[in-house]
């Protein structure tokens, strides 16, 4: 009998993010015994790619797809037509638009990852934060929906008003200095807070899409002796990113558990081939939440957070 | 005045009874010298080849790539790529580049969906001036290009960021969703409709595309105005000289390149359901569209090549795609090979070039 | 005498730091062959790319049949009928000869294929494009479907020559049409140039062999450091006069040193 | 024999005597005319004029932007793209291009860091065997093109994709953290140290920019082999009939521009710090850099334009960038009006040539 | 007889379905003017590229100075000595004159500036044009740095053959040397070819230009439809006979019809 086949589709493969989601995917399939093969985008954003690759997980007569979107809405076709070809499709991280579009999400809630850094950053701040002055580091211009939902989560946590919130960038809070994009890398993040500090040098609380964006935007404060005095939060939780919390670089960070994800929808898709289960959701809500936690080693009230040490016992990479 | 000739050059007297037959050799025709001749008159068959080798490798590789499904699936997958390819082909042509390509496509095909939906315009209506935009918009980088006498690399750079921002901003980062275009304005969809012959599914899209490549190439090779934008890339001084237009020429050649994307606009929505701002064609259609005009032997000086050679580029690359997915390599692993195997078409092609003249 | 058909005063052509045409005047008159002799670099061709639009002149005034003209490109000279065959011969090198031979103004195929689907039509082209560079004596060409580029110098230069006076109308120029030709294929190219004078077609050659100027030109305009030195007569002056003016050697009479 | 002179062609009399001065022609010399003389002489002034007149207009729009350290800022965010930049134009001098440069960038730094971090190799070694890799790879490039003969676009878009996935492949995508590099291996770090004369940080790796485009300056102007490098780029054809090694200098150059662009990877670890395989630099750094050469006023067919040229480019993309995000908000905006900016740029530059000749 | 110095046997260059050279034989002896002459397309310039290494043959044996050699590249020809003004010219039309000139021979500076920073000698090598071209008598070039693109097409081909006659060592070819000269410059180019053969340099000189080869030519080899066709001695011959052979208009004697 043949092994029974699946495929990884992720957003791109060169963000730490997704490559150990693949690396857990992998491990488990391998534990398995499941032909699993892996795609990506080439860029953030990239929907073509994800199509294409759905096609080709069709004519290779897969069992199920584990699925990163990049456009939540724009794949909902090609996800139907995969489960039209009877293929169980799980959407990873991030829901589809809308959710009951995949056979089952397995996510974190990026939106609630957000709210926990701006809730603690406000928290750590205490009355200053009323004068903040807050810069935004954000991913694309084309506003993929992680991009959108962790900084209007931050902007919601930090007590500010969201404009739309399908959208960043449209806040007229005047203690936002200013977005800028990073692509999410040490370049972008460096290259956007130099910008951005010369535009107000007493720039004090920096949102950043993930780790790495905040140690390039660590090197641009260092840079103009600003390291000490200001508050880096961001959303991820690799081990790079806890080791940086450690050494002061980063504030918080809200980490999320990529392994899990990937290693229970390989476990769901086995269970699919086998006798045809599919997985239910959490309960209250439609879709398997893997969690989210705030890792910071400076813990405020009200907001639930573990230290350093527990978090690289956590992280995932 | 006869009697001055001899007085000028005496020696033309010798001139008196000169051969008047054209030159003719004779020459073996041996088989190996008869496809050498085809090859050398055909350029266009040798991509091709290198086509032809490549899906017979990937069969052998993967049980599941000859397949009626699997060769249709490829297809669909080129399908936006060869549509943006004709646009770059004439451009190309002319000795030009057209960085806005996929920008315009992605542009356009928000424009229909928006006035669709946001403004309520009958679909049909919101198509026909979708096109008309996407004309504008390629004829006001020629506009640039030939009147301001910009260098096309910059002028379409530059449109490109504007394109792309310009529909960021007017969409508001927003995605129609599938059933809702489904819904309401069916005919944004009609590309992606599908006949069924023989159990193989095939778009409406991929004969569009196929019907496009025709045409152009026709008009390329058969009519005035196409042997027009063959001499604009060939030496537009000359051409000019000769009494082509050139510059009407390139604003027509860049307006025609902003049809053909608008109407890959259209056809994006088709093949992907919805209308998405966000669709990597506007970053990465130019690069896809410049491959396929390279790899299908055009040059990039401008002047050399056919609209079919870069029809087979496109194919060469969606082979390669496809074949790499389904015989199942890391995504890295893939891109990876695909660059090597890449450069071993061309290597190949420009091999079968030198050994066939 | 009649007036000039094609007259042009004081025109001055700089290129940075070089002046190539340096108040040169120039008169064609209905029906005659005027040579343009003169050492390289004289300005001969850049007068004659002055005449035709090729480039725009700093100063002067150019005018057509007693109205001032001023053209933007050569396509607005050749609508007022001046056919060039510039010494860059002005080919595109990738395209065929016949191609090259029709460019702007090519032949379709008769009925709808023509009017509606607009197809050149090949055969009736190609066998023009022979047919002209038999009469030139182009015997060599093996194959009518050759890129430009292809050919040789004189072939190339041939295929030139027949263009224009193929379709000359109003005024013919020739700058060096025989440069690269063989012998049989010049003496041609004369019989060509009275053939077009003949039609009443005036004509400017320039051109470097003095036996071929005197032989076929009316008068011939001598070019000299930018200027026209002087115009003299084949008949009255010898090959060695013209040759002494347009060197500097000697000053022709009537003119101030 | 010279008696057969008379016989052949008697007109010759008439040269004896014949003038033997060289032409000159007086010339009005009025300042308009010495100020389009220069100009004329100088193209790399012209990018230089409309740097000028942007940075003046963007100190009128904002009162952050005309200062000493936002200016270092800019000049520090441009020496990477500038050192990429004069890869890049030896490259399109010789009417190639290289669309590999930023991977290669990307990937020396990351084989710099693994060889200092994984293999423990003493970082100054690390570094010599990163410019040496870095140079192999161009050359890798250079043999490709000039051996087989294979259009440029098509092996650097190749080999752009294999050097960068080699690089997320050889990385595991792991970054090498800022701290540790520090710790370990602070001369990888060298460039991202500074001076500080009037309280204006001043970084290294600006001084090496700058020097980097002198010297190559120098070279391309005042010795053999650049005149050669301009010769290949103008007609390769005459210049291998006229006798230049066309296909050794084409090998060097993309050898050259290899070791520019591990010399820039150099850079970015000293800047950034940290050595990260997902730099953007891998995607863009070759768009950014082809940017900046034609901006300088660089032919993309080859064998026009100075370093100069492409410096001021890079500058003036700088400044369009850092000046919008000052005046600005909304990047989607800024992306838009860069694009507008740069071809109003270009725009400029040609009427200023075109006046001044 | 001495053996020839250069020597090619059997000939045959084709380029899809033209024959440019068909079996083809040649030789040249030590110290002579050969000029070579034929029809347009009679395939001269494809024989002298053949025995330069600009093109390949399909078939056929090149000897030089009784050595079989078979040379890839023109370069490779150079370093045998021998020395070629193209058709083409084979200039790079943005650089300047002096830059051509010296193309893959540049001068340096003397001292460090040449040796260790390599830097060019600009005003030597200036000097050292500007010296050539006016030998030439191409006195109108107003500016020594002016591109080769912006020179007058006699301009340019007077660099070009000064190139040539300046450097060439064992061999020097000149494939239409005067053609888009004047009298005055063909004249000093047929001067300088007597002055480079009175070095002991042989040289094949390629012309349409009759009384110019008869003037200065040792021997004659007509070339005629992709072969020679005879060789003549220009003293036992004359320029009629010449032009009826290469014309096909006479055969000459001793040769087949
Ligand atoms: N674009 C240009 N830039 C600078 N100088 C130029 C340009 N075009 C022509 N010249 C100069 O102008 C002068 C006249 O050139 P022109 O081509 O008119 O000469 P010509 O009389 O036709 O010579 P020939 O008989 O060699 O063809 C020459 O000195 C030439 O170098
Ligand atoms: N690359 C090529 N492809 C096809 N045909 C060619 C090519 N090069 C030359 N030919 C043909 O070969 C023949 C000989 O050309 P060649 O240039 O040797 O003639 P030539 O004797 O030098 O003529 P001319 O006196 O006009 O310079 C011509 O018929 C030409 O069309
Ligand atoms: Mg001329
Ligand atoms: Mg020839």
């Amino acid at each position: 009998q043949d092994p029974v086949k699946a495929c990884i589709i992720t957003k791109t493969d060169t963000n730490p993010f997704f490559v150990k989601m693949k690396e857990g995917a992998t491990a488990k399939a391998e534990e398995l015994g499941i032909e699993l093969k892996s795609y990506a985008g080439r860029v953030d954003g990239d929907n073509e790619a994800q199509v294409a690759a759905i096609e080709a997980c069709i004519a290779d007569g897969a069992k199920g797809i584990l699925l990163t979107a990049s456009d939540t809405a724009a794949i909902v076709d090609s996800v139907q037509s995969a489960r039209d070809a009877g293929i169980l499709v799980i959407a990873l991280d991030t829901p589809l638009d809308p959710i009951d579009a995949a056979d089952a999400t397995f996510a974190t809630d990026n939106f609630a990852a957000g709210r926990l850094i701006g809730q603690w950053a406000s928290a750590t701040m205490g009355d200053a934060a009323a004068d903040a002055k807050i810069a935004m580091l954000d991913l694309a211009i084309s506003q993929p929906s992680v991009d959108v939902l962790r900084d209007q989560g931050f902007l919601e946590g930090f007590g500010i008003d969201l404009g739309d919130p399908n959208k960043w960038g449209d806040e007229t809070d005047p203690r936002i200095v200013g977005n800028e994009v990073t692509a999410g890398n040490e370049e972008g993040g460096l290259t956007a807070m130099e910008a951005l500090l010369a535009k107000d040098p007493d720039i004090n609380v920096v949102y950043t899409i993930n780790e790495p964006a905040a140690a390039g935007a660590y090197e641009a404060l260092k840079a103009v002796g600003k390291e000490g005095s200001t508050l880096i939060v961001s959303v991820d939780g690799g081990c790079p990113g806890v080791q940086n919390i450690k050494d002061g670089v980063i504030g918080a960070t809200s980490q999320q558990y990529p392994l899990e994800m990937a290693s229970m929808g390989i476990e769901a898709i086995a269970a699919f081939a086998k006798d045809g289960t599919k997985p239910t959701p959490t309960e209250g809500k439609d879709f398997v939440d893997t969690g989210v936690m705030l890792i910071t080693d400076k813990p405020v009230d009200g907001v639930e957070s573990v230290d350093s040490t527990k978090g690289a016992e956590l992280c995932w990479g | 005045m006869a009697n001055q000739t001899g007085a000028s050059s005496s020696f033309e007297e010798g001139l008196k009874g000169a051969s008047e037959s054209v030159a003719e050799f004779h020459e073996e025709k041996s088989l190996v010298k008869k496809v050498q001749h085809w090859l050398h008159k055909t350029p266009s068959a040798v991509p091709m080849i290198v086509l032809l080798a490549s899906v017979i490798v990937f069969a052998l590789l993967s049980d599941n790539f000859f397949r009626a499904t699997t060769m249709s699936t490829i297809l669909q997958q080129i399908a936006i790529v060869g549509i943006l390819g004709c646009a770059q082909t004439i451009v190309v042509l002319t000795a030009g580049i057209d960085l806005s390509v996929g920008a315009i496509a992605v542009f356009c095909s928000v424009l229909m969906g928006q006035m669709a939906f946001t403004f309520g315009i009958p679909a049909p209506l919101a198509i026909v001036l979708g096109l008309a935009l996407g004309t504008a918009m390629g004829a006001f980088n020629g506009f640039l290009i030939s009147r301001l006498k910009l260098p096309p690399f910059i002028v379409t750079l530059g449109t490109w960021q504007i394109y792309l921002s310009a529909n960021f901003i007017f969409s508001r980062n927003e995605t129609i969703r599938s059933q809702d275009v489904a819904e309401n304005a069916p005919s944004l969809q009609f590309w992606g409709q599908s006949i069924d012959p023989f159990g193989v599914k095939v778009l409406y899209a991929v004969f569009l595309m196929i019907a496009l490549v025709a045409v152009l190439s026709y008009v390329l090779r058969h009519t005035a105005w196409g042997r027009h934008v063959y001499a604009v890339g060939d030496d537009q001084e000359a051409a000019q000289l000769a009494g082509v237009q050139t510059s009407r020429i390139v604003i027509q050649v860049y307006a025609l390149a902003g049809l053909f994307c608008a109407i890959a606009g259209w056809v994006m929505i088709g093949r992907f359901g919805s209308v998405s701002p966000t669709a990597s064609t506007g970053q990465l259609g130019n690069i896809q569209s410049i491959t396929a005009v390279v790899i299908g032997g055009i040059s990039l000086f401008g002047g050399r090549g056919s609209v079919i050679g870069m029809f087979f580029g496109a194919l060469i690359v969606g082979v390669f795609e496809m074949g790499l997915r389904l015989v199942g390599t890391d995504p890295q692993w893939t891109f990876f090979l695909i660059g090597a195997l890449i450069i071993f078409a061309v290597a190949v092609d420009q091999w079968i070039r030198k050994v066939s003249s | 005498m009649t007036e000039p058909i094609l007259k042009a005063r004081n025109l001055v052509k700089r290129y940075g730091r070089v002046t190539a045409l340096d108040h040169c005047d120039f008169d064609l008159f209905p029906g005659e062959i005027l040579a343009v002799i003169g050492d390289n670099g004289a300005g001969k061709s850049s007068l004659i790319k002055a005449l035709s639009g090729a480039v725009q002149p700093n100063e002067g005034e150019i005018t057509l049949e007693g109205r001032t003209v001023q053209f933007a490109s050569p396509l607005e000279a050749r609508a007022h009928g001046i056919e060039c065959v510039y010494q860059t011969l002005a080919m595109s090198p990738a395209l065929s000869i016949a191609d090259n031979m029709f460019m702007g103004r090519e032949l379709r195929k008769p009925g709808v294929m023509g009017s509606l689907f607009r197809q050149l039509d090949r055969p009736r082209m190609e066998a023009f494009a022979r047919q002209k560079l038999n009469e030139l004596g182009l015997m060599t060409i093996q194959n009518i479907n050759q890129a430009v580029e292809t050919l040789s110098g004189g072939q190339r230069q041939g295929v030139a020559v027949a263009r224009a006076a193929a379709f000359g109308s109003k005024v013919v120029v020739l700058d060096e049409p025989t440069a690269a030709l063989g012998v049989k294929e010049s003496r041609r190219v004369l019989d060509l140039i009275r053939d077009v004078r003949s039609r009443g077609v005036p004509i400017i050659l320039i051109s470097h062999n003095m036996p071929h100027v005197f032989e076929v030109a009316d008068r011939i305009h001598i070019h000299r450091l930018g200027k026209r030195l002087c115009v003299i007569n084949p008949k009255e002056h010898t090959m060695s006069d013209a040759v002494a003016y347009m060197t500097g050697a000697r000053v022709p009479e009537g003119v101030a040193a």
